[in-house]
C-alpha cells in the first residue's frame, strides 16, 4: 500500500512537469495606466523569450495601497516574484530578510552592475550585496520658469548660486498683478513635505541626522539648519511664497500655481514633467532647471529618490524572477520607460543618450545635479518614514504657528531621536 | 367542541415586580361564551395572549380540552383570535388575508378558496375579496379579521376587544352577531374586554378580574346581582352601584346596617362596613325606615329617572326611578332600601351579606 | 376655508423652494467634478481654476474608460454587489429580526457583539483577514473577495432598529393563525420590512461599489479589479490625469444611482398599515 | 402530545453537533499531523542537505529510492530533464506537500541547486503513521465520540424532564469536548514547535536547502480550526447549560433555539471574519510586529505604555472626539432634508438624488473637489462668507479651522445617507396617526415633535451609536485630504493607526490603539445606549 501510495506521489510530481501548465509569474509595482504601460514591452519581450510563462502584471496605482498590498502579500508567505521597490524602503526589507541577493546572479542574465550609477544603486545594495536593479530615479531640483525671469528681467539662476541670490530673485518676481494688495504672483514657495526641502538643509550644510544617522540632535538643531530652516521659512514672512496649507502635495496648490506661471520657482523632481509635457512641447511652458540655492562654504546636495526591481526570497521561481527583474531593469526597458519623463534612466549611458537627444533643455540640466546627489536618508534607516513624518510640522509650528525655529527644532530633535533609540 | 381550562396561571414580566397575573384558575366549559372583564391594565390581554400562547406564563398550566398547552406553540393549539386592531397583514388582500391561516396549514388551494368564499359570504364581505386592508372601513375590517379567525375552524376562539376600535351603532350590531355566530358555531369563546356591557349582553360565564387576580366567575346576571365583591358590584351596572360607609351591629336586638342608610341585614357584627345599593334599589318615598336626603341632580332619560341625592354626612347616591319624574334641586326627600337587595360588604370589599358563593 | 388653502400652499411652495435650494447646494462640488471631467489635461492646473472648460472635452470620456478594461471593472463590481446586496440582506434582516423580536439566552450579550464589532478599525484587521481568506483558498477568487462582505454588523443593527420600530400584531396574528417562526419572518415581517430591507440593499450596494481597499488586496491580476480601483488608477504617486479620473469617477456614478431611482420608492412610499395601536 | 417530536429534534440536533466536532477535531488532527511530518521532513532534508554540500555522499539519481518509505531521496536529474515546467509545478505541488491519501502519505520538501539559483530538487520523507502525535489525534476523536454520545443522552433526559441526569450527561459531553480541544491545541502547539526548528536551521545560513522557498501549509488554517474547535467547546459549554436549566419552560428554549437560528449564519461569518482578527490583533498588541519579519518578540504591555506617553495620541484623541460633534448637526440637517423630500412633488425623486449623490462620490474625487472649494483666494466657501461681508478664511492652513473644514465636508458626504434612513423611517409611521392628530387639533409643530419624532427614535438612535461610531473611525477622509496637518489638527485616531500599521509598520503599536479605541468606543455605545433607553423609558 505504502508503496503504491508513493507511486500515485511520484507520478503526480513528474508527471505535472510534462504537462502544458503555464508557469505564472507575479510582477508588481505602483504605476499608473500610463506608466505601466511602458513596462509592457519588456514584458512581452520576456514572455516571447520564455514560452510557457506567463506574467501577471499587478500594478497598484498609489503608493500607499501598494505598500499594504505588498506587506499583505509578503505576510502571508506569498509575495509577488517580482516587485518594485521604493528607496524609503529598502532598509526594512533588507533588514526583514525578504529580499533575494541578486549579486550572483546578474551575471548570468546579462547584467553588469556596472553600468549603474554607483550612488543610485548603492542605496540597494549593502556591502557586495545587492537586493534590488534601479529602473530609474531623480534628483530634487529647482524648477523656474523661463518666462516670468525675462518678464521681472531677473537673470536666469545657474548651478550652485546662493540662497541670497534666490531670495532677491524671489523679491523680484513677486508682484501684485492685480493690485487688491495681496500678491498673486509669487517667487517662491514653501512645501511641507520634507522630499521637498531637504536639499535646501543639505545645500546649506545642515542636515536632519547625524552621519551616522542615530540621532537627531546634533543635527537639526545645529546652527547651519536652523539658519536654512529660518531663510525657508522667511519666505513666507517677507511675502515671496504664498502661506502653506495642509491639502495633499499631489494635488496641491503649489503645482498648479507653477503650472499656471504663477509660482516662478518652485523645488521638485522629474516626476513634475510628465503632466505638463504636452504643454512644455509647445512653447506654452518655458522652464529651466538649476541647482538647490547653496549657503557658503556649502556645496549644493540633493538627495536622489529612486526605485528598483527586486525578486522576494522565498519566489517558487527564482530564475525566472531574476531574468524578469533584469528585463525590466535593462537597457532596453529603461531607454523605452524614459519616454513617459517621470525620471532619469539609472543606467548613465541610456540617460545621457536621452539628453543628447532632448530638446526641452531640461536634461542636460538634471545630468549635471546627478555628481550632487546622496541617497536620501531613507535608504539607510528602516525608521525613517516616522521621522520623515515628523518633519512638517516645522514647517506648520513656525509658518502657520509662529514659533521660533530653534525651540521647534529642538522638539522634534527630541522627538526623533526618541524614535531612533527605540 | 374543547373547553378552556386556566390552572393557577401566573405572569409575572419584570423578575423583581409584582405580578401581572396572579396564580389564575378559570374554566370555560365547552360551547360557552366566556368574557373576561375588567379595567385596562388588569392583566386581562396577558391572560389571553397565555392561552393563545403569544406569552410564555411564569407558572401556571392552560388546558385546552383535556390537553395542556402551556409549552404548545400557538399554531399547535387550534384556536383562533381576533385582535383589537385586527392585525391585518396589510400586504395582502381580503382573500388572501382570509386565507392565510389555511396556507399555513397547507390547506389545498381549491378547497381554501372555496372556504374562504363561503366565510365570506356568511359574512357579508364576499364582494371585498380582492381589496386592500388599506381601502377597507372599519367595520369591514372587523368582519374580515372575523372570517380569518373562522374560517379555519378552530376549536377555541379568543377576542380580544374586538369592537373597541368600532363606533357605537355597528358596535351594538356586531356584539349581537357575534353571540348569534357562537350560538350557531357552537366554538368555546374567551373574550376579553373592559366594557362590562358587552360582558353582560354576551356572556354565558362571566369572570370579573382586578388587578391580575380574577374576582368572580359567574353567569352575568349573578355577577350583577350577587357580586362577591365590592369592586365586581361597582365595575358592574351603570350607573354604579351606590356605596354608603357604616357598620354593622345590634340595634334593638336586631341585626342592623348603620350608616347615612339604615337597614336591617344578616350579617357578621362589623366595625366598618359598607352597603351596595343598586341605584334601582334605592327607593324614593316615604318607608318605615326613610332617611332624609337633598336632591342634587335629576337626570332625566325618558324610560326612567336617575336621581342624586345626598345625605347628611355628604355621602351622595344615585336613584334609579321608572318614567318621568320631577323633583327640584334641593328637595328633601326620603330615601330607603329594600332591605331584599341590599348588600354588605365588609372591611377587606369581600360580601358580607348576603353571602358569597 | 380658502385662507387657509392659500397659506398651506404657500407653505407648499416654499418648503419646494427650500428642498431645491438644500439640494442645489449639496450638488455643488458634484457639478465641479462633471465640469473637470470636461476639462483638458492643464486646464485643471490653471490657477484660480475655471469654474466651467473653455470647451467640453467629451472624449475624456471615451479615452478614460478605454484607458484600462472599465467593462470588465463594471461587471466585477457588479458581481461583488450583487453578492454583498443578497448576503447582507438576507442575513441583516434574519439577525435584526431575532434582536428585536426573540427573548433568547444570550440575547444582549450577543448584540453587544455585534455591536463591538463596529467599533474595530477594519484597516486593522486587514492582516487577519488576508490571512484567513488565504487559509481557505479565496485569494483571487470571487469568493474570496465576497466573502468579508457577506454579513455587516451595521446591516443588523440597522434591521433591528427597524423591526422594532414596526408593530407585532400582525405576527402574532399568523401565529395564531398557524405560521412557524420562518414563516412569520418571511410572510409577514418581510413584507413590511420592505423600505427598510430596500435601504439596506442600497446601501450594501453602495458599499460594495465604493469598496476599495479589500478588493485591492485579495485580487491580483487587472482583471478581477473593481470600478473604484480603476478611477483611483488614475492619480498615481507623480502622474495625475484628472479629466480622466473625473470621467471614471462620474461614470461609476451612474449604477449607484441608478439602483437609487429604482429602490427609492420602496423607502419612499410605506406601506400603508391598518390598525395601528 | 407533541413532546416526543421535541425530544427527537434536540436528540437529532446533539448529535449532529457532536458529530460535527468529532469530523472537526479528527480533520484538524490530520491536517496538524501533516504539517508536523513536513516540519520533520524539512528538517532531515536540511541535514542531507549538508551532507550533499560536503559532498560526502552522492545519492543515485533515480525515482526508485523515492519508492520506499521512509527514506530520503533527490530526484535531481528527473526534474532537471524538464526544468523549467518542474520548478513552477513543484512550487504548486509543495502547496499541499502531502503527497498520498489515508495511512499512507509522504513529504516533499524543495532544495535548490548548487549555485543556489533554482529549486533542482526536491527531498521526500514518509510520515510515521500511527506514531507520537497521531495517537493524540485518536484521543481527541475518541473524546468527540463520547462527547457525541453524552450530548445526545443529555438532550433526551433533559427533554424527558429529568434536570439531574441531564445535568450529569451534559458535564460528561463538557468533559469530553474540552478534552478534544486540548488535544487537538497541545498538538498544534508541538507542531509549531517543530515547524519553527526546521526553518530557524534553514535561515541560519544553509541557504541551499530552503523550505521557506514554498510556504509551510499554512499555519492559518490550524489557527483558525484551533479557534472553531475552541468555540465549538464554548457553544457546547453554554448549550449544556442553557438546555439543564429547569428555570425557563421549553416555550423559551424553542424561542431561544429559532433566535440562534435566525443568527447563526451572520454569527459564524462575524466569529470567523471578524472576532478571529480581533483576537489575532489583541495578540499582536503585546507584540512588536514590523510586518516584514516572521519575528514577532513579546513585548508585555510596551506598546500601550507608549501610546499613554505619546502626547499626539492625546491630540487625535482629542480632535476624534471634536470632530463627532458633527453627527448631532448632521442629523438635524438630514431630518429636515427627509421632511422636506418626503412630500409629493413634481421631480422629488430628482431632488433626492441630488442630495444623496455626495454619499456615494468617490473619496478621491471628493478629496479633489473640496480642495477648491476650501481654497483661500478662490474657494467658493471664501467666496460665500466674503459677499456676506465676513473674512475669508484660510480653511486649511488654519489648525483652527482645518478640523472644521473636514467636517464639513463629513457632513457634506453624510447627509444624503441620513436622510435616507430617515425616509425610510418615515415611512413607519402610519398616516392614521396623523390624521387623528390633525382630528385633534394638533398644529404641525406640534404633530412633529409628538408623533415624528418619538416614532423616529429607533432611527434616530441606529443613526446616532452609528454616526459616533463611524466619527471615531474617520479616516480615509483626513488622508486623503490633510493627512492629519497642519500641526496635527486633524490627526485623527485611526490615522494614527493607519500610519503606525502600514507607513511605519508598527503592527503591535496599531494593534495596541486599536484596542484602546474598541474599549472607548465600546464604553462610549454602552453609556449612549443606556442614556437613550432611559429616556426611551421615560418617554414611555
Amino acid at each position: 500500500m505504502a508503496r503504491h501510495a508513493l507511486i500515485v506521489a511520484a507520478a503526480l510530481l513528474l508527471g505535472a512537469c510534462s504537462t502544458d501548465d503555464v508557469i505564472v509569474l507575479r510582477m508588481t509595482s505602483w504605476q499608473s495606466p500610463e506608466e505601466n504601460a511602458l513596462d509592457l514591452p519588456a514584458v512581452r519581450a520576456f514572455e516571447r523569450a520564455h514560452p510557457g510563462v506567463r506574467v501577471v502584471n499587478e500594478p497598484v496605482p498609489n503608493q500607499a495601497e501598494y505598500r499594504e498590498k505588498v506587506i499583505t502579500n509578503i505576510v502571508s508567505g506569498a509575495p509577488p516574484d517580482v516587485l518594485l521597490l521604493d528607496g524609503i524602503d529598502v532598509p526594512a526589507f533588507v533588514e526583514g530578510e525578504v529580499l533575494l541577493d541578486l549579486a550572483p546572479f546578474v551575471g548570468r542574465v546579462g547584467i553588469d552592475l556596472s553600468w549603474f550609477y554607483p550612488n543610485v544603486l548603492a542605496m540597494f545594495s549593502r556591502g557586495a550585496r545587492t537586493y534590488a536593479l534601479p529602473k530609474g530615479f531623480s534628483p530634487v531640483v529647482m524648477y523656474y520658469n523661463r518666462a516670468m525671469f525675462d518678464r521681472a528681467g531677473v537673470p536666469h539662476p545657474v548651478d550652485g548660486w546662493t540662497q541670497e541670490e534666490f531670495l532677491s530673485a524671489a523679491r523680484a518676481l513677486t508682484r501684485d498683478a492685480d493690485g487688491d494688495g495681496r500678491p498673486d504672483e509669487w517667487g517662491a514657495v514653501v512645501a511641507r513635505p520634507f522630499y521637498a526641502w531637504q536639499s535646501w538643509i543639505w545645500s546649506a550644510g545642515g542636515d536632519v541626522l547625524t552621519p551616522d544617522g542615530t540621532r537627531a540632535s546634533g543635527a537639526l538643531d545645529t546652527p547651519a539648519t536652523d539658519s536654512a530652516l529660518t531663510a525657508l521659512t522667511n519666505l513666507v514672512r517677507y511675502n515671496v511664497a504664498p502661506r502653506p496649507n495642509a491639502f495633499r502635495a499631489v494635488s496641491g496648490n503649489e503645482t498648479r500655481l507653477f503650472y499656471s506661471g504663477k509660482l516662478a520657482m518652485l523645488p521638485s523632481g522629474h516626476w513634475l514633467i510628465p503632466n505638463i509635457k504636452r504643454q512644455l512641447a509647445q512653447g506654452k511652458l518655458r522652464l529651466g532647471v538649476t541647482s538647490t540655492p547653496r549657503v557658503p562654504p556649502a556645496e549644493p546636495a540633493t538627495p536622489l529618490f529612486a526605485s528598483a526591481w527586486a525578486v522576494p526570497r522565498n519566489t517558487a521561481h527564482r530564475k525566472l524572477a531574476v531574468e524578469l527583474a533584469a528585463a525590466l531593469a535593462g537597457p532596453e526597458a529603461q531607454r523605452t520607460r524614459l519616454e513617459a519623463g517621470l525620471e532619469l534612466s539609472a543606467i548613465p549611458a541610456v540617460q545621457e543618450e536621452f539628453a543628447r537627444r532632448d530638446t526641452l533643455g531640461l536634461e542636460p540640466s538634471f545630468l549635471r545635479q546627478v555628481p550632487t546627489g546622496r541617497p536620501p536618508w531613507g535608504a539607510a534607516i528602516a525608521r525613517y518614514r516616522e521621522v520623515e513624518a515628523l518633519l512638517p510640522e516645522i514647517i506648520d509650528r513656525v509658518v502657520i504657528s509662529g514659533e521660533s525655529v530653534s525651540v521647534v527644532t529642538a522638539d522634534v530633535a527630541r522627538r526623533i531621536d526618541a524614535i531612533l533609540a527605540r | 367542541m374543547p373547553g378552556i381550562t386556566l390552572d393557577r396561571l401566573s405572569k409575572r414580566f419584570d423578575a423583581g415586580g409584582s405580578p401581572a397575573v396572579a396564580a389564575l384558575s378559570l374554566e370555560i366549559p365547552e360551547g360557552q361564551f366566556g368574557v373576561l372583564v375588567g379595567p385596562s391594565g388588569c392583566g386581562k390581554t396577558t391572560v389571553l395572549r397565555m392561552v393563545a400562547g403569544l406569552e410564555a406564563p411564569s407558572s401556571g398550566r392552560v388546558f385546552i380540552g383535556r390537553h395542556e398547552v402551556t409549552e404548545l406553540p400557538p399554531r399547535d393549539r387550534d384556536i383562533a383570535m381576533v385582535f383589537q386592531n385586527y392585525a391585518l397583514y396589510p400586504h395582502l388582500n381580503v382573500s388572501e388575508n382570509i386565507g392565510f391561516g389555511l396556507r399555513m396549514r397547507r390547506v389545498a388551494a381549491a378547497d381554501a378558496a372555496r372556504r374562504v368564499r363561503m366565510v365570506a359570504e356568511s359574512l357579508g364581505i364576499g364582494q371585498l375579496l380582492a381589496r386592500m386592508p388599506a381601502h377597507l372601513s372599519g367595520g369591514q375590517r372587523q368582519r374580515v379579521a372575523l372570517a380569518r379567525a373562522i374560517v379555519r375552524e378552530p376549536a377555541v376562539f379568543l377576542f380580544d376587544e374586538p369592537l373597541s376600535n368600532l363606533d357605537a351603532q355597528i358596535r351594538a350590531q356586531t356584539r349581537a352577531e357575534l353571540v348569534r355566530l357562537q350560538r350557531q358555531l357552537g366554538t368555546t369563546v374567551l373574550y376579553v374586554t373592559h366594557d362590562q356591557v358587552e360582558a353582560m349582553t354576551m356572556a354565558t360565564r362571566v369572570a370579573v378580574m382586578n388587578a391580575g387576580r380574577l374576582e368572580q366567575v359567574a353567569a352575568p346576571l349573578e355577577v350583577y346581582q350577587a357580586p362577591a365583591s365590592l369592586f365586581v358590584a361597582s365595575f358592574v351596572g351603570s350607573p354604579s352601584i351606590n356605596r354608603l360607609p357604616g357598620r354593622v351591629s345590634d340595634v334593638d336586638g336586631t341585626r342592623r346596617f348603620v350608616g347615612p342608610l339604615a337597614v336591617a341585614v344578616g350579617a357578621p357584627l362589623l366595625e366598618a362596613a359598607i352597603l351596595g345599593v343598586r341605584p334601582e334599589h334605592l327607593v324614593i318615598g316615604e318607608t318605615a325606615e326613610a332617611t332624609k336626603a337633598t336632591v342634587v341632580l335629576v337626570e332625566s332619560l325618558g324610560p326612567e329617572t336617575l336621581v342624586h341625592v345626598r345625605f347628611d354626612g355628604s355621602e351622595e347616591a344615585v336613584a334609579r326611578v321608572a318614567g318621568a319624574y320631577s323633583l327640584p334641586i334641593g328637595a328633601v326627600v326620603p330615601v330607603s332600601v329594600d332591605p331584599r337587595h341590599a348588600l354588605v360588604f365588609d372591611g377587606m370589599g369581600q360580601l358580607a351579606w348576603p353571602g358569597t358563593r | 376655508m380658502p385662507r387657509k388653502t392659500a397659506a398651506s400652499g404657500l407653505l407648499q411652495l416654499g418648503a419646494s423652494a427650500a428642498a431645491v435650494a438644500f439640494a442645489l447646494v449639496m450638488l455643488l462640488p458634484f457639478l465641479w467634478m462633471l465640469s473637470t471631467s470636461l476639462m483638458n489635461e492643464f486646464e485643471v492646473f490653471s490657477y484660480p481654476p475655471p469654474l466651467v472648460p473653455a470647451s467640453p472635452r467629451w472624449q475624456n470620456y471615451p479615452e478614460a474608460l478605454s484607458a484600462m478594461p472599465f467593462g470588465r471593472f463594471f461587471v466585477n463590481s457588479a458581481v461583488l454587489a450583487l453578492f454583498t446586496v443578497v448576503g447582507q440582506v438576507a442575513t441583516g434582516a434574519a439577525a435584526g429580526y431575532a434582536f428585536a423580536r426573540f427573548q433568547f439566552a444570550g440575547r444582549s450579550a450577543l448584540f453587544a457583539g455585534y455591536l463591538g464589532a463596529l467599533m474595530v478599525p477594519a484597516i486593522v484587521l486587514l492582516i487577519p483577514r488576508f490571512l484567513i481568506v488565504d487559509a481557505l483558498g479565496g485569494v483571487d477568487t470571487v469568493a474570496g473577495l465576497v466573502s468579508t462582505e457577506l454579513v455587516s454588523a451595521w446591516s443588523v443593527f440597522m434591521m433591528r432598529q427597524f423591526f422594532l420600530a414596526l408593530p407585532r400584531d400582525m405576527e402574532d396574528a399568523a401565529r395564531i393563525d398557524g405560521a412557524s417562526e420562518w414563516a412569520v419572518f418571511w410572510h409577514i415581517a418581510l413584507p413590511l420590512a420592505r423600505p427598510a430591507l430596500a435601504t439596506l440593499a442600497l446601501f450594501a450596494f453602495i458599499d460594495a461599489w465604493k469598496s476599495f481597499l479589500w478588493p485591492l488586496v485579495v485580487t491580483r491580476s487587472m482583471e478581477q479589479r473593481v470600478v473604484e480601483v480603476g478611477v483611483a488608477s488614475f492619480h498615481g504617486l507623480y502622474y495625475a490625469n484628472w479629466p480622466y479620473q473625473m470621467a471614471a469617477a462620474v461614470t461609476a456614478l451612474v449604477p449607484i444611482i441608478v439602483v437609487f431611482l429604482l429602490t427609492q420608492r420602496y423607502f419612499t412610499r410605506g406601506i400603508a398599515l391598518t390598525g395601528f395601536k | 402530545m407533541s413532546l416526543p417530536p421535541i425530544r427527537l429534534v434536540a436528540s437529532i440536533v446533539a448529535a449532529g453537533v457532536c458529530a460535527l466536532y468529532a469530523v472537526v477535531t479528527v480533520t484538524l488532527g490530520q491536517h496538524v499531523t501533516a504539517r508536523v511530518a513536513y516540519a520533520r521532513a524539512a528538517h532531515e532534508a536540511l541535514s542531507v542537505a549538508r551532507i550533499a554540500r560536503t559532498g560526502t555522499v552522492r545519492p543515485p539519481l533515480t525515482v526508485a529510492p523515492l519508492l520506499s518509505m521512509g527514506s530520503v531521496v533527490r530526484v535531481r536529474t528527473e526534474l532537471e530533464r524538464t526544468y523549467g515546467r518542474a520548478v513552477g509545478r513543484i512550487g504548486v505541488v509543495d502547496r499541499t506537500l502531502i503527497l498520498g491519501s489515508g495511512r499512507h502519505r509522504a513529504v516533499v520538501v524543495p532544495y535548490k541547486d548548487a549555485d543556489e539559483w533554482d529549486i533542482a530538487g526536491a527531498v521526500a520523507l514518509g510520515a510515521d503513521v500511527l506514531r507520537g502525535v497521531w495517537t493524540l489525534s485518536l484521543i481527541a476523536g475518541l473524546a468527540a465520540m463520547l462527547a457525541c454520545a453524552q450530548g445526545v443522552l443529555a438532550a433526551r433526559r433533559l427533554a424527558a424532564g429529568d434536570a439531574a441526569g441531564g445535568h450529569l450527561s451534559a458535564a460528561g459531553a463538557c468533559v469530553a469536548l474540552l478534552l478534544g480541544s486540548s488535544v487537538v491545541i497541545v498538538r498544534a502547539r508541538l507542531e509549531i514547535l517543530v515547524a519553527s526548528t526546521a526553518i530557524g536551521a534553514a535561515s541560519d545560513g544553509i541557504r541551499r536547502l530552503d523550505p521557506t522557498a514554498v510556504p509551510l501549509p499554512s499555519q492559518a488554517l490550524a489557527t483558525i480550526g484551533i479557534f472553531l474547535v475552541a468555540l465549538a467547546a464554548v457553544a457546547a459549554v453554554l448549550a449544556s447549560v442553557w438546555m439543564s436549566s429547569a428555570r425557563r419552560g421549553w416555550t423559551h428554549r424553542r424561542e431561544t433555539w429559532t433566535a440562534w437560528t435566525f443568527l447563526a449564519p451572520s454569527a459564524l461569518h462575524m466569529t470567523v471574519f471578524t472576532v478571529i482578527p480581533l483576537l489575532f490583533t489583541l495578540w499582536v498588541s503585546f507584540h512588536d510586529w514590523d510586518l516584514l519579519r516572521d519575528r514577532k518578540p513579546f513585548v508585555g504591555l510596551a506598546n500601550y505604555r507608549e501610546m499613554i506617553a505619546d502626547p499626539v495620541f492625546w491630540t487625535a484623541l482629542k480632535n476624534t472626539a471634536i470632530y463627532a460633534l458633527y453627527v448631532p448637526v448632521t442629523m438635524l440637517l438630514a431630518l429636515g432634508a427627509a421632511l422636506l423630500l418626503n412630500r409629493p412633488m413634481r421631480g422629488i425623486r430628482v431632488l433626492r438624488a441630488m442630495v444623496f449623490i455626495p454619499t456615494v462620490v468617490s473619496f478621491a474625487a471628493i478629496a479633489i473637489v473640496w480642495q477648491w472649494m476650501f481654497n483661500a483666494d478662490y474657494g467658493l466657501l471664501n467666496y460665500i462668507l466674503r459677499s456676506v461681508g465676513l473674512n475669508g478664511v484660510d480653511w486649511l492652513g488654519n489648525p483652527s479651522t482645518a478640523l472644521l473644514a473636514v467636517m464639513i465636508v463629513s457632513a457634506w458626504i453624510q447627509i444624503g445617507y441620513q436622510m435616507i434612513v430617515y425616509l425610510a423611517g418615515l415611512q413607519g409611521i402610519p398616516t392614521t396617526l396623523y390624521e387623528a392628530a390633525t382630528l385633534d387639533g394638533a398644529s404641525r409643530w406640534q404633530r412633529f415633535t409628538r408623533i415624528t419624532v418619538p416614532l423616529l427614535r429607533p432611527t434616530s438612535v441606529y443613526l446616532f451609536v452609528t454616526g459616533v461610531i463611524w466619527s471615531f473611525q474617520v479616516f480615509t477622509l483626513v488622508y486623503v485630504m490633510t493627512e492629519g496637518g497642519p500641526v496635527h489638527s486633524t490627526d485623527v485616531l485611526v490615522y494614527r493607526i493607519y500610519q503606525n500599521a502600514w507607513e511605519f509598520r508598527r503592527m503591535g503599536y496599531a494593534s495596541a490603539m486599536s484596542w484602546f479605541l474598541f474599549a472607548l468606543l465600546l464604553a462610549l455605545t454602552i453609556t449612549q445606549w443606556r442614556i437613550l433607553n432611559r429616556r426611551v423609558e421615560h418617554a414611555a
